[in-house]
């Protein structure tokens, strides 16, 4: 059984305080505690700071294209179901160039963790708009106040039945842990918005802010996950500033339901045809 | 590919207006379309400079062929006609080419079906037509130009049909629409027209039956029979008002043929070379590559995945090839140029991939249902900064099915992005070709590290970016144990563990990921057809893609006029193998490139990686349509005459 | 007072009965209703049958790339706010290759117009499977039926807090020209979601599907289009089978929020910069 | 640009392990890095084969110039430091040249803000270093190579400084942190730097108010005067301890200069065109052409928006052009290869489009913050099928600004899409300039429908796409009366009513939007630099964009080697202006074409465009940084001496 030591990879060159070792420190907590050897475990991430992740987590990493994190995760799962299969990136990544993919993938509900490291800000490009900023934030692109309404991914995500909606907080780890889990655990795509503060660039949106504001669901006992109206009245209320799981329903995934795809991982069978097969797809063209 | 001379020479594509309506772009002069080229062929008074070699051969007929085309409106069951005159004639045992000529609507407008048959194997649905089927006015109108000078029109006598003065044609109103209403349904006049048809080239109704069966059997015997019935009633009624007013070509030895279209061999290429991911979006024409692939996976374990759109679809194939299976996107135009973000990471991350062009009348959106090759520059140049990728161009539905095999195998080897473009012209027409050698697919999957090899290796001292001499580095696949990696779309070093920056790692890495394709030499994919070394020639024609069979058949027209034509085709274009290339073009006297594009992209590639800037003249057409062999021949005579 | 034959322009190649031409129909009576006059409406489309629209509507027309209406729509009305800028497109146009565009432009909120030709399949490209087919339908590319959950298009406009969200039914010309009144006149961004059969390749979404199916919340007195948790809900107990106005709110605009964003168009503004303007503007580099 | 010949020699970039870590990549033979270039330059022993002509002249030594870096963690203040002296010493009146080099991360890895200050127009970071200001080990191990042979390393002494055996360095330890901690904040150790700084050079700390009021004036006095204090400190310590080790050059004649960036060039030279929309992603290292338009486009009432990504960016330009607002987008290469398919639409409806590619290491996410010029190819090349296009290579600041102008007359008069194409080099690095030109600035709208014009055609007469013999038809603007068409994607005619897809239609308006481009000669932007006619030369080098500088102090070594070396500069590169590039390539005995990427692209495109294979030689550099001039002169020897 692996141990957080064997997931340990090359430094973090995050700011010191950023969100994202929180976010790093629960990912390997709970792939430990599900008991995943490294290399069962595919992280997936775009272009950020925020995507730097896959290099400093101890699993099979593809640090791919700004905004195309899930496209390459589901070409990912498809090709190898037995892969645990985590994509992860920024607020920018997910909610402003790739926030198509994001919906289409909801849509298909292949079994895939998506983690959104959300800083409300763009920090690798040192300080730009993001699509959850606040409106009337200060930024470099928004000197007098931001005039667009922030992307709402819960309630986005609930609109679209997205199978597992959850949302953890990087001040809050051990929480965090858990909700990773029960993410990767659940079979279909699981959504896990983590609010990961950028001390660097956004002086908003601090830890504290936020300790202020966030209600825990998971400690809400007659909070039903299950029922999606109930969840989207909470979001409503709440102004998203939640963390927990949100909702959860069990839905069939895409692999599941494709006619004629197999069980283990396409990557393991093999590839040639035979004469027979030859001879019988030929028989269409006669 | 040994082709039997053809006896029968070739009649004037067409009398009347003189609708050869194709450009010679010749880089240095001008020309105005070729109006010049007044006369009908046999008498052809060719109103240009002296020619200095006489007309020698007999007059150009057609032998050895029969050229049939139904047109209408869309939406009018056009195509179903067509399919089942075209896969009748193929299970008689004809050599068949068909082309589909359609807008980009759904109803109304112009469509037409051409099917040429013919007794030996042909590449080029034919300039010429002896019977056309018309359901409208504007069929004939459009397609007046292609009748040979007696040939046959049957038009349902539901419109009244005008030909313009003094055109010799024989003109047949036949009751299509009043004989299928009596048959229950209006569209059943397909049916009937074919029946008309088997009647005026003596084919008997029951040659019919296996096609009808194949067609429309899962929906019951009854539609079976009221088909097969519609059949008879037009069988009579041409047997009975028109007769047999053409010959079908003998029937050639070999019988058992493939009736298979580019983007179908394409797709069976690729299940054959262990392909089992297609990631794609919709777009014409290469949406059949989804379809056959929909259709033939799912007994073979493989997954199609209908993406949101081309940026998804091209990473979603990378993300399948990382994790170890064979995968690819196919797309035309508007999606390559969505993918060339994806492309860089394909290169840059060395994961394989392969991406079918099926090119079509750009830019832009352009002309959706038409042919043309105008993505060569994207396919060469295209993606910011600089990776090495391999450009194959298939020419043939059999190289369709061998290339796409090989093109998974070269992604694996080279551990690149692998190009495989073909037109609308050859993706969406249906040849008949004598079969496959399935013994020339091998599967190579390069350089892969094996569980074995990962366990001897320290904990974590996998190197997925290993500099190797020949560049290539040995791949681990995700579930490998001690093969921990990260593919990285930043610049890396040989661990292949996070983002490096420094300027030898780079330089480095940079040369290790450009000397990879060094060793690939891609000649066996430039073919020379000709009976003469190229020093002899009086003309060298450089081709690449779906031209093959236009060019063939002009140079054959050369040929009975006495000229020494050779054929240069190419079916590799990146890395070029240019030893060879350069070898051909040094050696004629003149060389004509000809491509379905308006700027000649082969012929200014060819001077970047060659030269021969002066001795290189363009034959180019970019009206939508593919090239008819006479476009060819009169420019090549042109640039004959031009000495 | 422009009349409807001032907006006749190139015969539609649509199919007979094609749910496009009541779109056409209605967006005509619509303008005329509101006095416009042809030069001062402009109509941008997309890619498909649908996308066709700009060439059979007597306005300026610009007919761009599938899935990019919304981004050159926006252009448009930021170049000349003076103009009445209407976007359409299709199903496949707006929801598949376009969401992400769709709810960005709903988080801006320009006064802008975007009519969804919604035939649940993608017609141009003769019957392949759409974002918005119902799950389980079978076309050309899921012949055995569709896994993925359809897109939502109002829950998400919705989720996104959407100015104005409604639908109509091409089978409802008279109703669809009244919602489509409406939302020209609402100042801001405002979808309007249109089942537009298509009669040759949807065999399944057809007229009567919906005239059996459709309930119209205009005439439903007690519905409070101004609360968006009542509009989720009613949209969630009803499958989205609604017609009429959804939802609809007072938002301010992008262009009215912009800092030194002029009221009469960019267009029609002087380029040329003068000596005072280059002397203060070059301090900034001295 | 008459340029001062340089009295002091220029001595050797660096000693130690051979940092001139570049490649010469001669398309024939492959050297390995110049470690042959071994000795010092002083006493320079070329290990290579005999030099034709003797090291002629005095040995070159810096004249003129002070080279100053301050280097240490990202995230420490460096670049501030930096602004401030290198702002102060342009207000001076110094021609300054400064070049950040940084890493794509916020926090530690190494960041240096390289100064240069010259009493003559300088266009290069240049290829050595007289002080260094070390925050950290890392800023000594990076930058030694530079240092000159007695050079000074300032090292704040909260670290042990350690310097290579027999290394000439005069190393002083100064309390930068301590001093800092004192004034109540370590961030202020940039400011005492600054300080030590002064000292060292002999300049008054009163010298940087103007800098420092202009800086945190707006946060109030009491910071501007902590920051001044903390200036003082570091020039008391700097004055006590170290006292004068360097001199500034002499102050030129014309003082006033403007200190200006490549890309605040871009956007100001965009609002002097009367730009007034842009819409562009955020993306190193363009985003400074955001702030700057965000800053000054209220002013003039533009707008500025930030869209979702690059697609939403480029098609909203094309809708404001559309409507006729002078519109842009900007981005780098990942942002250019998605915007291809974008770039399609505006060829095809004919729109204009002004697009801006600050080019930075590829391939994909590649060298985010470092400098290469490797999209040519997708610039020349990108997008399926053909359109006209133009591309424009600003050299220097003053181009950015005039050609950027100059691109909006193109756009408009053409109706097509421009490029305006620079890099992370130029594009990021401020240089004094004496001046803009602004009557230089003309606009241009090229050819537009007035409302009287429209009022008198019939009504719906009027023809967006009428064929003209210039192939320009006079566009008419939404909102104008009687000016109704519709822009479209698809092929049309004339009419630009709706999609047209007959043969001939195509043919025309596929002509009339491809010569529209006949009429346009750039080569005004083709800048012959050589008091010698091209062939009486030794060498011709040919260079685009930013290498500008480099190429023009290489040659000036070249000079006082006693070589006869000229200098070709391409701000045009499509349409090429062939026959003034073939004619200066004819006449030169030899050609060496620098360009900071892998392949020779430029040197590819000339090949295709005007032949020379053989003479045409390379010098290619893709480490992410910029050319140093002493590389550019080794090639240009080598090439010399393999004659
Ligand atoms: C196509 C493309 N556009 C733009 C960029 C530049 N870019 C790099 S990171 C980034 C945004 C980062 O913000 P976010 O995704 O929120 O991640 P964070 O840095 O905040 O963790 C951008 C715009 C890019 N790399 N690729
Ligand atoms: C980038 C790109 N991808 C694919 C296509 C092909 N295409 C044309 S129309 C269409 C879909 C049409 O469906 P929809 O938007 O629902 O419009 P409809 O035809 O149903 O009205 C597609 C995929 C294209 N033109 N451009
Ligand atoms: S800039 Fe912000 S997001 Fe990026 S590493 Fe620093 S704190 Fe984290
Ligand atoms: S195919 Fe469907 S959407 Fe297209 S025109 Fe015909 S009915 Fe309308
Ligand atoms: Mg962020
Ligand atoms: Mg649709």
């Amino acid at each position: 059984m692996a141990k957080v030591a064997d997931f340990r990879a090359a430094r973090p060159t995050w700011c010191p305080g950023c969100g994202d070792y929180g976010v790093l420190n629960a990912l390997t907590r709970a792939v430990v505690n599900l008991g995943l050897e490294p290399e069962e475990v595919v992280v997936v991430s775009g272009i950020g700071c925020s995507g730097k992740i896959s290099q400093y987590f101890g699993a099979y990493g593809f640090h791919g294209l700004h905004g195309r994190t899930l496209p390459v995760a589901t070409g990912v799962k498809l090709a190898n179901r037995e892969l645990t299969v985590i994509a992860a990136g920024g607020d920018g990544d997910g909610y402003g160039i790739g926030l198509s993919h994001v919906l289409h993938a909801i849509r298909r509900n292949i079994d895939i963790t998506y983690i959104v490291m959300d800083n409300h800000i763009y920090g690798l490009t040192t300080g730009q708009l993001a699509p959850t900023s606040d409106k009337g934030m200060k930024t470099k692109t928004s000197p007098y106040g931001s005039v667009e309404e922030p992307v709402r991914p819960l309630e986005l995500a609930l609109a679209q039945g997205c199978s597992f909606v959850a949302q953890a907080f990087s001040g809050e780890i051990n929480h965090m842990a858990e909700v990773f889990e029960k993410a990767i655990r659940h079979k279909g795509f699981s959504l896990v918005n983590v609010f990961s503060p950028c001390v660097t660039f956004n002086k908003v949106n601090t830890y504290d802010y936020f300790k202020e504001r966030l209600v825990n669901l998971d400690e809400d006992p007659n909070y039903d996950r299950h029922d999606r109206h109930a969840a989207i009245k909470k979001v409503l209320e709440t102004g998203g500033l939640v963390i927990g799981v949100v909702y959860e329903a069990e839905k069939p995934t895409f692999e599941d339901q494709l006619p004629g795809f197999p069980e283990e991982g396409l990557a393991t069978r093999p590839l040639a045809l035979n004469e027979a097969d030859f001879a019988e797809l030929e028989k269409q063209f006669v | 590919m040994a082709r039997r001379r053809n006896p029968r020479a070739r009649t004037h594509p067409g009398g009347g207006p003189c609708r050869l309506a194709f450009s010679i772009a010749v880089s240095s002069i001008n020309l105005c379309p070729p109006c010049w080229y007044t006369g009908l062929r046999k008498g052809v008074k060719v109103v240009a400079k002296e020619l200095r070699h006489a007309a020698a051969g007999a007059p150009r007929t057609l032998a050895g062929e029969f050229n049939w085309k139904v047109g209408g409106q869309q939406g009018e069951g056009i195509d179903s006609t067509g399919e089942i005159f075209s896969q009748t004639l193929n299970r008689l045992g004809y050599y068949v080419y068909q082309y589909r000529h359609f807008m980009s609507l759904i109803k109304g407008g112009h469509t037409n079906y051409k099917v040429r048959a013919a007794d030996h194997l042909i590449r080029h649905h034919g300039d010429e037509l002896q019977v056309l089927v018309a359901f409208d006015q504007k069929t004939i109108d459009h397609n007046l130009h292609e009748l040979v000078r007696d040939g046959v029109i049957l038009y349902d006598d539901a419109f009244r049909a005008r030909v313009p003065e003094g055109r010799e044609v024989r003109l047949y109103g036949v009751p299509l629409t009043r004989i299928a209403r009596e048959l229950g349904n209006p569209i059943m006049k397909n049916m009937v027209a074919v029946g008309v048809t088997a009647a005026v080239v003596g084919l008997p109704v029951e040659a019919f039956r296996s096609t009808i069966e194949a067609r429309f059997g899962d929906k019951g015997a009854r539609v079976v029979e009221l088909n097969m019935e519609a059949l008879r009633r037009g069988f009579e009624y041409g047997a009975e008002h028109i007769g047999q007013v053409a010959t079908l070509p003998q029937l050639p030895e070999v019988r058992r043929h493939l009736f298979i279209s580019g983007n179908e061999a394409v797709a069976y290429g690729a299940l054959a070379a262990g392909c089992r991911f297609l990631a794609a979006y919709p777009i014409t024409p290469a949406t059949e590559i989804m379809y056959w692939l929909i259709k033939n996976f799912p007994r073979y374990g493989g997954v199609v995945i209908q993406a949101e759109d081309e940026i998804a679809a091209v990473n979603m194939a990378i993300g399948a090839n990382y994790a170890g299976v064979r995968a690819m996107t196919s797309t035309s135009g508007p999606g390559l140029s969505l993918m060339q973000e994806a492309i860089g990471l394909a290169g840059m991350s060395e994961t394989p991939l392969v991406v079918v062009d099926v090119m079509r009348g750009g830019p832009s959106t352009g002309l959706p249902t038409k042919t043309e090759q105008s993505d060569l520059n994207e396919l060469l140049y295209g993606t910011h900064g600089e990776i090495p990728r391999i450009v194959l161009a298939p020419a043939t539905v059999e190289d369709c099915f061998y290339l796409t095999a090989e093109a998974f195998n070269l992604a694996e080897r080279y551990q690149c992005p692998v190009y495989v473009v073909t037109d609308m012209s050859l993706g969406m027409s249906r040849t008949s070709i004598d079969g496959l050698d399935y013994s020339r697919v091998r599967i190579d999957r390069g350089s892969l590290m094996t569980q074995e090899e990962l366990d001897r290796l320290e904990k974590g001292a996998y190197k997925r970016y290993l500099v190797t001499e020949s560049g290539v580095s040995p791949r681990a696949i995700p579930g490998m144990r001690n093969g921990r990696f990260v593919a990285l779309s930043n610049e890396h070093d040989e661990a292949g563990l996070e983002e490096i920056e420094d300027t030898s790692t780079r330089e480095i890495q940079m040369k290790k990921r450009m000397r990879k394709l060094d060793d690939l030499d891609l000649s066996e994919y430039v073919d020379y057809y000709g009976d003469e070394p190229a020093e002899n020639l009086d003309l060298l024609v450089v081709g690449w893609g779906s031209t093959i069979g236009r060019i063939q058949e002009a140079i054959e027209m050369l040929a009975a006029d006495g000229y020494r034509v050779g054929h240069l085709h190419l079916r590799a274009l990146y890395p070029l193998p240019k030893a060879k290339v350069r070898q051909y073009l040094a050696a004629a006297p003149r060389v004509l490139v000809v491509e379905n594009n308006y700027t000649g992209q082969l012929g200014g590639y060819l001077r970047r990686e060659v030269g021969f800037h002066e001795k290189l003249e363009g034959c180019h057409k970019y009206n939508g349509d593919p090239f008819l062999a006479s476009e060819i021949y009169s420019r090549a005579r042109e640039v004959l005459m031009n000495g």
